[in-house]
């Protein structure tokens, strides 16, 4: 499951426990060698990991094992408890929530959940919701309100699910629905991209106060791969297309679009996973540190101004 | 109001070549017409009532009252931040869109009043990049919103689009935010806002202002949806049924108020505006 | 299509009829004969409807011809702008709303819609809704509070539809969200039970800061048939039932559950649908009128005072 | 908590006859279960999972935290307003039924502390006229939302009610609104309420207070619906679906958080209430 640019990294280090566990069991010393290929190892990892392509951060954005939004919930937040359905149709398993505890405060939290086998991601619908997980969200963010608790929201998805069951319940209106609520809280809210941010389907709970972003996640109008389609009517072309895209947490922040990028460890955060959830329970903690200053009005507005801003136009 | 006055100029808009096509063929009931004819008729098939696109222009001829419309839109331009590149540079795309239509971007619109209620009306432009909505798009929408909440004005979008613009990448995603969010500033005046979705409307417009109006209106035959029907073709695999996506399913879907006929959505959108707006006697006695 | 009871009535109504006609083609003078039926007619109506069970009244309120509530919105309101769906999954026949105009000022309206005919019955599932159509009714009272306009229902309904489909949709949630939001209201809020008011599927729509009833109306926690099946075994013991009720206009407003009645013309309003309309705007007129006076949050807390008080117990 | 210590007591409700009855068959698996298992193990059958009904005493027991709780309910009694009769007056039927079960009417409840979160808790009693809502019930739950919203408290209910009480007709009909409204005291002061449904929970019990909790829990396979399945097969004229209206069924709905099982009811509730209320950490730092 290893993706193509990691896959020298994986041998050499299968080649060093491999030293390792001869070394150990013959009793022999093989420090020097073990040394020269740590050392080259190092240099690979920097030379793949420094230089990585946006269309490579985009695998990585998919990588199994990567750490989902129930993993984050169940690691870095306490006595998560989560709570199901949108009252009107059903419970969407695409979109999980409910409410937790999170540097000792009561927070409401919703996002997307992948899966991490093959059943569970045809149960989850590949984390791509219907209309109903998305008023799952929104009955989470009236929570938030209802007991001032700040709202955070965990995108993961490749877009909102494009079939005739989503159609038919009002999908486009359904996110228009999420986006206006998202914008409305009077707490603060804070919207961390995970993995992929498709479009849409991930804007629909995207309207923070203040926007993170893992290193390796994207987030964009389009995949990839769609965009690649429409314009040179071709998905291979897609790598192309995160090109011309600029969809990498890098770009999206010398575009204003996101405020904070949360550094993964070398290789990717499902290379681990604890290790990226720390880092990301570190920046979270302090955002909110940053935003428990303001009140309900000062939120709204915030988050206002900081949506307004968004664009580039000539009013020359 | 006589709509015949309506059409007295000459449609601007369809580009570089000149030749006069003096008959067109109705895609729906295969009918030839005569173009003048349809002119007169709103762009409406005499013989089987499909609803022709319309230039933007004439929608605001349609719907403000005489010479009450005075454009705002128009002040910023498009630029190419991303420096994006597909088959063509996206600033030449723009260019020739310019050139095409007269119009800086996809949208154009001004202050109105819309049967004696005063109103901002805000019209996307299809022949422009499809109508899709990039920065200048939500910058327009949402200018005209904040105006309309400041001069105590109804607002009112008519919407043809294929959603976000792509070649603006996240910055066209983030105008479905923006231009949402524009729209409590109404919410705070408790000025009424109106959404007419005219054929298409899909995509990032559906999906942000364009379904939140107060009250919601579509053209017969309209296609709506978030996702296009090609994308959804390919998801499921099989035939998308008779009607999907169009206006009627969707009214039966329960996410419009109205399908109104283009010669009575003045008439339909006027007396909701006056019950709505406080100068339509809302709050009086 | 007449009912049991108003069969002799409607009888001497064609005798004299047919005497007019006669006297009017032959030239003969028959004033006496016509006068005396004439008078009889008048005693006889006042014996049968004077003396109403409630059962009778039920048939009354179910009564063919007997205004709905689009003829109702069409007739005594002005400019009334249908608005149709529930933005989430449906539009529902059974219930109708929009917006409208009112002794000059604009109100959100509502109410339940029966058919005229078997085919429109059927279309409109015979007033019975599902839970799209509360969801319908409550984008009315958001557009009422939005635009700070009265919310005026008009209730007349078996019930609300109980079936599969509704109950897989939530049909009693989305009664409790509609009361609740009803309750909510910060504009003045007039229910009007209009034909029939069966339990939970009425009180959805009925939370008013006053509540008219029509004359032969009837409203209660169950229909008299299927009181009589559960107690009785019977369906055929609805008189019964309807005894023990005490569901009529009278036995509301004895029970403080009504606030007012709105007089019929003899024989009940499907006789004269335009009078019983103009009394019916009257009321609403005067009630609309009673109520302008207060504030929103004054007419949150008398609409908690009034539904606060309903109840009978003994606190000893 | 030692919940083997809650069923010390011997069960007082249960009736006139005093046979002892020291098995039991589930029905669900048709397992014969020593009673005095099947009250050790909180009702619950131990081979299957089958939830039994529970007194609503011992639901008190199972969530209060120990000698937390003061009963408050009681104070008001119901009256034949109406001069009821079916096949026996229901002034008869009440005195029956507050012989039978030592209560006043159709519900129990008091202040308490859930977890350590000050709560007032209100358990409806099936056994008392079903667990129907009258004039009493209602007036029982109103009294303890307010209380709960003047004193700072949660508000807990756990509802087991086949819906309103036809004997009370329009009175009980406006117990639904009554209910609900006294929920918005709840809501003013930001304190949470959190609704239990056990078996059976239908009509207007469900379609009024128990709906709306800010967290809906269910105990498994519990009955929760509008209309009872008696009614709906008649509408419908054919038979319901396996495990419709079943909690499990619900939850996939959407119209439940949890399913909940009795052995996690308790854990579940203080953690929900000590997540929403102020005294459990909600606004700390
Ligand atoms: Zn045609
Ligand atoms: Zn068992």
């Amino acid at each position: 499951m290893a993706l193509e640019f990691e896959q020298p990294i994986l041998e050499l280090e299968a080649r060093i426990r491999e030293l390792n566990e001869y070394a150990e069991e013959k009793g022999v010393d093989l420090g020097d060698e073990i040394e020269l290929l740590q050392r080259k190892l190092d240099s690979l990892q920097k030379e793949v990991f420094s230089g990585l392509s946006r269309w490579q951060r985009v695998q990585l954005a998919r990588a199994p094992g990567r750490p989902t939004t129930l993993d984050v919930l169940q690691t870095i937040f306490e006595d998560f408890t989560e709570l199901h359905g949108d009252r009107a149709f059903a419970d969407d398993p695409a979109i999980v929530a409910g409410i937790a505890r999170f540097a000792g405060r009561s927070v409401a939290v919703a996002g997307h959940q992948k899966g991490k086998t093959t059943k569970d991601n045809i149960h989850r619908n590949f984390g791509m919701p219907h209309p109903e997980g998305y008023r799952k969200a929104m009955r989470m963010m009236d929570l938030a309100d209802r007991f001032s608790m700040p709202f955070i929201s965990l995108i993961d998805t490749p877009g909102a699910y494009p079939g005739i069951s989503a159609e038919e319940r009002g999908q486009a209106w359904v996110i228009a629905q999420s986006i206006q609520r998202m914008g409305r809280l009077r707490v603060p809210a804070i919207a961390v991209i995970l993995g992929e941010g498709g479009s849409g389907g991930a804007l629909a709970i995207g309207v923070g106060n203040r926007v993170l972003i893992m290193e390796n996640a994207w987030y964009s109008v389009i995949s990839p791969e769609s965009c690649a389609a429409i314009l040179w009517h071709d998905a291979s072309q897609a790598e192309r297309a995160a090109d011309a895209l600029r969809l990498t947490a890098r770009d999206l922040k010398e575009l204003g679009v996101v405020d904070e990028i949360v550094k993964e460890p070398a290789g990717g955060a499902h290379r681990d996973p604890q290790a990226s959830m720390r880092e990301l329970s570190k920046t979270i903690s302090a955002t909110l540190e940053e935003l428990s200053g303001m009140n309900p009005d000062e939120l709204l507005q915030d988050r206002y101004r900081r949506f307004r801003g968004m664009g580039a136009f000539d009013s020359g | 109001m006589a709509l015949n006055r309506l059409f007295r100029r000459r449609r601007t808009s369809g580009g570089g070549r000149d030749v006069p096509d003096l008959w067109l063929k109705c895609p729906a009931c295969e009918a030839q017409i005569y173009k003048k004819d349809l002119e007169a008729n709103l762009m409406v098939c005499p013989e089987c009532g499909y609803h022709f696109r319309m230039s933007a222009e004439n929608r605001v001829r349609l719907l403000a009252d005489e010479n009450s419309f005075a454009q705002t839109s128009g002040a910023v331009r498009p630029v190419d931040a991303l420096h994006f590149s597909d088959t063509a540079p996206y600033q030449e795309r723009l260019e020739r869109y310019q050139q095409k239509t007269g119009k800086s971007d996809a949208i154009y619109g001004g202050s109105c009043t819309i049967g004696g209620v005063p109103a901002m009306l805000f019209v996307m432009d299809y022949d422009f990049a499809g109508g899709s909505m990039g920065s200048v798009v939500g910058e327009e929408l949402t200018r005209g919103a904040e105006q309309a909440a400041s001069e105590g004005r109804a607002f009112v979008t008519v919407s043809s689009s294929g959603g976000a613009r792509m070649q603006e990448a996240a910055l066209s995603l983030m105008q479905m935010a923006k231009t949402t969010m524009a729209l409590d500033r109404l919410w705070e005046k408790r000025l009424p806002y109106v959404s007419i979705m005219a054929d298409p409307t899909t995509g990032g417009v559906t999906a942000s202002f364009a379904a939140l109006g107060d009250v919601v209106l579509a053209e017969p035959g309209a296609l709506i949806g978030f996702a296009g029907p090609r994308v959804i073709k390919q998801t499921i695999r099989q035939d998308l049924p008779e009607g999907f996506q169009r206006s009627e399913f969707l009214l039966q879907k329960g996410m419009l108020d109205q399908v109104v006929k283009r010669q009575d959505l003045k008439e339909t959108l006027a007396r909701i505006l006056r019950l709505l707006h406080p100068e339509g006697g809302r709050d009086g006695a």
